[in-house]
């Protein structure tokens, strides 16, 4: 017990390092993009340093405490359902037969939470861009939920580890070949989950200021970031579970998920945003439809 | 400037001069004006409203207000001049004319204290904020004297008119000439 | 009704006073030298500068922002909310309209916060210094930490500002927020000497 | 979408604009500015919203006052020079030209030759600048962070052009009265025509990551429509009128300058959105390239470039009145100069194109738009709010 408990610590740590990298790197090549140098790749770290260091912080009251404990709680499970390396007694943490409802259900927790937190925040912009944030998530859930019904269609299971286990042997045992429908729905939902372009609407910086997050600081932004490093992290090895033949070793695992972000990344410094309604419709369009005929083609 | 010629007689104006080809200056009564900038935009072709000012002018007592309208067809702009009194200051507002003109209605008023009673939202302060003292573009308000007693000047700060300071430069003996304005 | 420790805020109507908070803002004292240390080194390697652009100033910092002189790689980010930024630039001339927001977005930042005033403007009012409507002086209303002069300064000269700042943050000596504290009642009165219509808070938390 | 006044649960609108209860719950009252990233320049917008519709703005202005005609009406004619420059900080070559020929038409002066084609050649690449800054604030207000990006490092280009010419970088006070301060640098030519290159390269790239994308398609077509019988109504100039098919350029209209020796035509489309708003200038920015290049291929190699005016510390100007405009990024940007003989000005008056762009235009257009299409909205009619509060 207690070395399944270490080796939880452990893992979580590993997500949390791994994430913030990942942001920096994420943060550095956007950079390069832009034709710019770009921050350094451990600023991550001193942002969050930084924020935990302000001397004074203010609160509006209780469910905006818990606002972020919310948010981290819902990364954290997220992430603990998952094995993260395959055949890895290390870490495999708490996956079990039918983990992947969990996960789904943890991955949209925490943004429930940070809705009731930021709207006790008080300030018009969180409460809207709760609005737009809650409608959009509904909206791609529809075809990550399609997917993720046809994966368990296609291998009869409902827990991760079996899924990840049926796509060992070669590269095309992955569902990326063998159910290619179902990733391209997977992979457009997971492009609205990360809050890239064109799907930053709840946060845009020109339209309402930062989004939920407008009253937090200090601590609480720390808090955020901590959790955006785990969150992050928890989804693409989700993602990569699912899709991409999961990992069996570290090196893998950071390889894949680096391939999966920089999807959302490249998608995201190309376009601009689409407004509330307009990335509903289309997340409700083809997407998922073609979410429905993957489920379709495994049923029949 | 033929057209202007017709409305002279109609309109009582009683001074235009062209300044440019392209742009003349006209005077009127002040309670012929509206009419003049009713038929100068929709019969004569000045559709286009570019600005409307205020002149001071206290030593007759008077503002002298400018309304530049301007002719695309003739590519001919028109500044239609009136003289009202500075202690009466009132004006017939034109805001039915051109959207724009409740604005510059707005900041006339909060500016120079002229009136244009019927103008959407003339009272409501525009650029000032918590204003008490007078319509700071009137000539008689002194904004360095009001600087200098409101916003604590740095102590250290020469300021020199140039023209004194070029003469105690390069004339060191005379003796300073009377202030021209 | 009201003591030492809380403020009238007579500027709000009767039945909002109790909405607003009335307290004073503290002095938090720094830590133990060596976290201190720390933690001045965190803060100055991540300064969020507020996104206002309060005056001219503002042109230059979109060059500073983007690649040609791109600021982030001292780990400057704009931000777009005073609750998480730490410091507020000053881009510049502040008419007494713009002061007042200025009051209210450094008064939610969070303590430590710095405060860069940018141009002979802020410093002795500059081109403006006989107008009724721009400040003289930035320090009689907010503790400035720098001063950049010039109109406009270059992003050359901004940058070395920054350096300076992050020199002074590590050196313990930028306590803006602190002196504020300390000195709050003559900030105040200066403050309202130029606001006259005074509708907020005394104090924005 | 229907409009609002049709909708049973909202009250008829008035003549004074619409009845709107804010404490029904129905409502929603926002404050965007002065502090906030999507609104341009410093000034506020009171945004009455429900849902995510706007149903009532009003904007907000004079936090940039700094009282400029007051402070002009307290300095010598000379002195003035470094004031009105600072009133439109992306653009004040055109500033400066207004004053400089509204004070020299007064006076009775008349420029060499070559100080025009020096002075046009300013103003063409001070447009140039500010177009691009624009483009990316277009692109940046709709959430494509890349373009913003590219555009403002390529502005830096020409702002380095215009240290060489004048000194400054961004205030250059290179037109003075009697012509211009100074000649072009040697290499200048070769220079500029690099740097035109490299603004050229960037824009074909930003035709095709922007113009070409489905997503800017989506937000920016149908957004603020300014049809043809509001340009009258509202004074509506520049790009904003040209979009919707009317071709008014100062420049062609009424001659200044050279501008009757160079080859253009104004650039219009047919219908005034957001998006064709971004292609007109888009493609006056290649307008722009093209004339800087025709202006340097014609420019006199030898002559005078400035005309001594008088003692410029008792430079009394002649008793009169002008107007002076220019057409500058926005629209028709002007000067009207009032002289009572003295050493001092008795009245200068900018007109700036956002006064009625940024005021009455924009509130009459935010109506029933999304609440997040209200920056890229702002934006597409190029607001300015120093020149409307100076």
């Amino acid at each position: 017990m207690i070395v399944k408990a270490l080796y939880i610590v452990l893992s979580v740590a590993l997500v949390t390092v791994w994430g913030l990298t990942l942001t920096g790197i994420v943060r550095k090549i956007v950079a390069r993009v832009h034709g710019r140098i770009g921050p350094p790749v451990w600023q991550p770290f001193v942002d969050i340093i930084k924020n935990n260091a302000k001397r004074t912080g203010i609160s509006h009251g209780v469910m905006f405490y818990l606002g972020p404990v919310f948010r981290i709680a819902g990364g954290m499970g997220t992430f603990l359902f998952i094995p993260v390396l395959f055949g890895s007694d290390m870490f495999s943490n708490f996956s079990f037969a039918g983990d992947v409802f969990l996960v789904m259900y943890f991955i949209f927790f925490g943004q429930l939470g940070m809705a009731l937190g930021s709207g006790e925040g008080g300030h018009p912009y969180s409460a809207i861009a709760v609005a737009r944030g809650l409608a959009q998530m509904s909206a791609f859930e529809v075809p990550f939920a399609l997917s993720v019904i046809s994966l368990a269609v296609q291998y009869d299971t409902f827990s991760v580890s079996s899924i990840v286990a049926a796509q060992q042997g070669s590269i095309f045992s992955w569902t990326m070949f063998t159910n290619p429908l179902a990733t391209i729905a997977a992979i457009i939902a997971m492009l609205g989950m990360n809050m890239h372009s064109p799907f930053d609407v709840v946060i845009a910086p020109q339209e309402i200021p930062i989004g939920p997050p407008t009253e937090y600081q200090g601590s609480f932004l720390g808090m955020l970031h901590t959790n955006r490093g785990i969150f992050n992290g928890a989804k693409l090895i989700l993602f990569m579970n699912l899709y991409f033949g999961g990992a069996t070793t570290i090196p893998e695992m950071i390889v894949k998920t680096f391939c999966i972000y920089m999807i959302s990344v490249f998608v995201g410094v190309s376009f601009p945003r689409f407004r509330t309604d307009q990335s509903i419709r289309f997340f409700l369009g083809i997407p998922t439809l073609i979410g429905v005929a993957a489920v379709i083609l495994y049923w029949l | 400037m033929e057209q202007i010629n017709e409305l002279k007689a109609r309109y009582s104006i009683s001074d235009s001069r062209d300044q440019r080809p392209d742009l003349g200056f006209i005077t009127v009564d002040p309670g012929r004006l509206a009419a003049l900038l009713a038929e100068l935009q929709q019969v004569r072709g000045y559709t286009h409203l570019s600005f409307i000012t205020a002149v001071d002018y206290p030593e007759t007592g008077t503002f002298q207000l400018t309304y530049m309208v301007h002719n695309f067809e003739s590519a001919h702009s028109l500044g239609v001049r009136t003289v009202i009194s500075r202690d009466t200051a009132l004006m017939e507002s034109v805001h039915h004319l051109w959207k724009q003109a409740k604005t510059y209605q707005r900041e006339l008023k909060e500016m120079y204290g002229i009136d244009f009673p019927g103008s959407p939202g003339v009272d409501d302060p525009f650029i000032l904020e918590g204003w008490q003292g007078p319509p700071p573009m009137r000539r008689d308000f002194d904004t360095r004297a009001y600087s200098e007693k409101t916003y604590f000047p740095r102590p250290g700060r020469k300021t020199s008119d140039p023209r004194r300071h070029m003469q105690s430069r390069l004339y060191p003996d005379y003796t300073p000439f009377e202030e021209e304005t | 009704m009201h003591n030492k420790e809380t403020l009238p805020n007579l500027g709000l109507p009767e039945h909002e006073r109790d909405l607003f908070c009335d307290a004073r803002p503290r002095v938090s004292k720094p830590l133990a030298s060596y976290i201190e240390k720390f933690l001045n080194w965190s803060r100055a390697n991540s300064l969020w500068i507020l996104a206002y652009g309060t005056g001219c100033g503002a042109i230059e910092l979109r060059p500073l922002f983007t690649a040609r002189f791109d600021i982030s790689r001292y780990g400057m980010a704009p931000r777009p909310t005073p609750r998480q930024a730490s410091l507020l630039m000053i881009g510049g001339y502040l008419s007494v309209k713009t002061l007042k927001r200025v009051i209210r977005s450094y008064e939610q930042m969070q303590n430590p916060k710095f405060v860069i005033g940018l141009g002979s403007c802020t410093v002795n009012g500059g081109m403006y210094w006989d107008s009724y409507n721009t400040i003289n002086r930035l320090d009689h209303y907010l503790p400035v930490d720098v001063y950049i002069t010039g109109c406009m300064p270059r992003p050359e000269a901004i940058i070395a500002g920054f350096e300076q700042l992050k020199k002074r943050i590590k050196d313990g000596r930028a306590e803006g927020a602190n002196q504020y504290a300390e000195q709050f009642d003559w900030y105040k009165a200066n403050q309202k000497k130029i606001i006259t219509d005074w509708n907020m808070p005394d104090y924005n938390w | 979408m229907k409009p609002y006044s049709d909708r049973g649960k909202f009250p008829e609108r008035t003549e004074n604009g619409n009845v709107i209860d804010l404490d029904s719950g129905k409502f929603v009252k926002l404050w965007q500015g002065p502090q906030h990233p999507g609104v341009t320049g410093n000034m506020s917008l009171e945004v009455i919203i429900s849902g995510d519709e706007v149903v009532d703005l009003t904007t907000h202005v004079g936090y940039l006052h700094r009282a400029f005609e007051k402070l002009i009406e307290r300095r010598l004619y000379i002195q003035s020079f470094p004031l009105v420059c600072r009133i439109c900080v992306p653009e004040p070559d055109t500033n400066e030209y207004g004053y400089a020929a509204a004070v020299e038409e007064l006076a009775g002066i008349q420029i060499p030759e070559k100080a025009a084609w020096l002075r046009t050649l300013t103003l063409e690449m001070s447009r140039l600048t500010s177009f691009l800054m624009w483009l990316g604030g277009q692109a940046g207000a709709f959430g494509l962070g890349t373009i913003p990006q590219w555009c403002l490092a390529h502005r830096d280009y020409m702002l380095d052009l215009f240290e060489e010419l004048s000194g400054g970088r961004v205030y250059h006070m290179y037109i003075v009265p009697g012509g211009v301060r100074d000649d072009l640098p040697r290499g200048f030519a070769r220079r500029l025509e690099d740097v035109l290159q490299k603004i050229e390269q960037v824009m074909s790239d930003i035709e095709l990551a922007l113009f070409s994308n489905a997503v800017f398609k989506r937000r920016a077509v149908g957004l603020g429509i300014i049809t043809r019988d509001m340009i009258d109504e509202y004074g509506i100039v520049g790009p904003n009128a040209r979009a919707a098919g009317i071709a008014r350029d100062l420049r062609k209209d009424q001659p200044y300058l050279i501008y009757d020796k160079l080859s253009f035509e104004p650039v219009t489309a047919d219908f005034s959105d957001a998006y064709t708003r971004t292609l007109v200038r888009y493609r006056e920015m290649e307008q722009s390239i093209d004339l800087i290049r025709q202006i340097m291929a014609g420019i006199p190699e030898k002559g005078a470039i400035h005309v001594r005016p008088p003692n410029v510390l008792h430079w009394k100007i002649p008793a009169g009145e002008t107007y002076v405009k220019a057409e500058s990024t926005r629209g028709e940007y002007g000067y009207y100069l009032v002289s009572d003989g003295t050493a001092y000005p008795r009245r200068v008056h900018v007109r700036g194109p956002s006064y009625t762009h940024a005021v009455v235009l924009l509130e009459h257009l935010a109506l029933n738009t999304n609440i997040a299409d209200l920056p890229g909205l702002m934006v597409s009619l190029h607001t300015y709010p120093p020149e409307i509060e100076r």
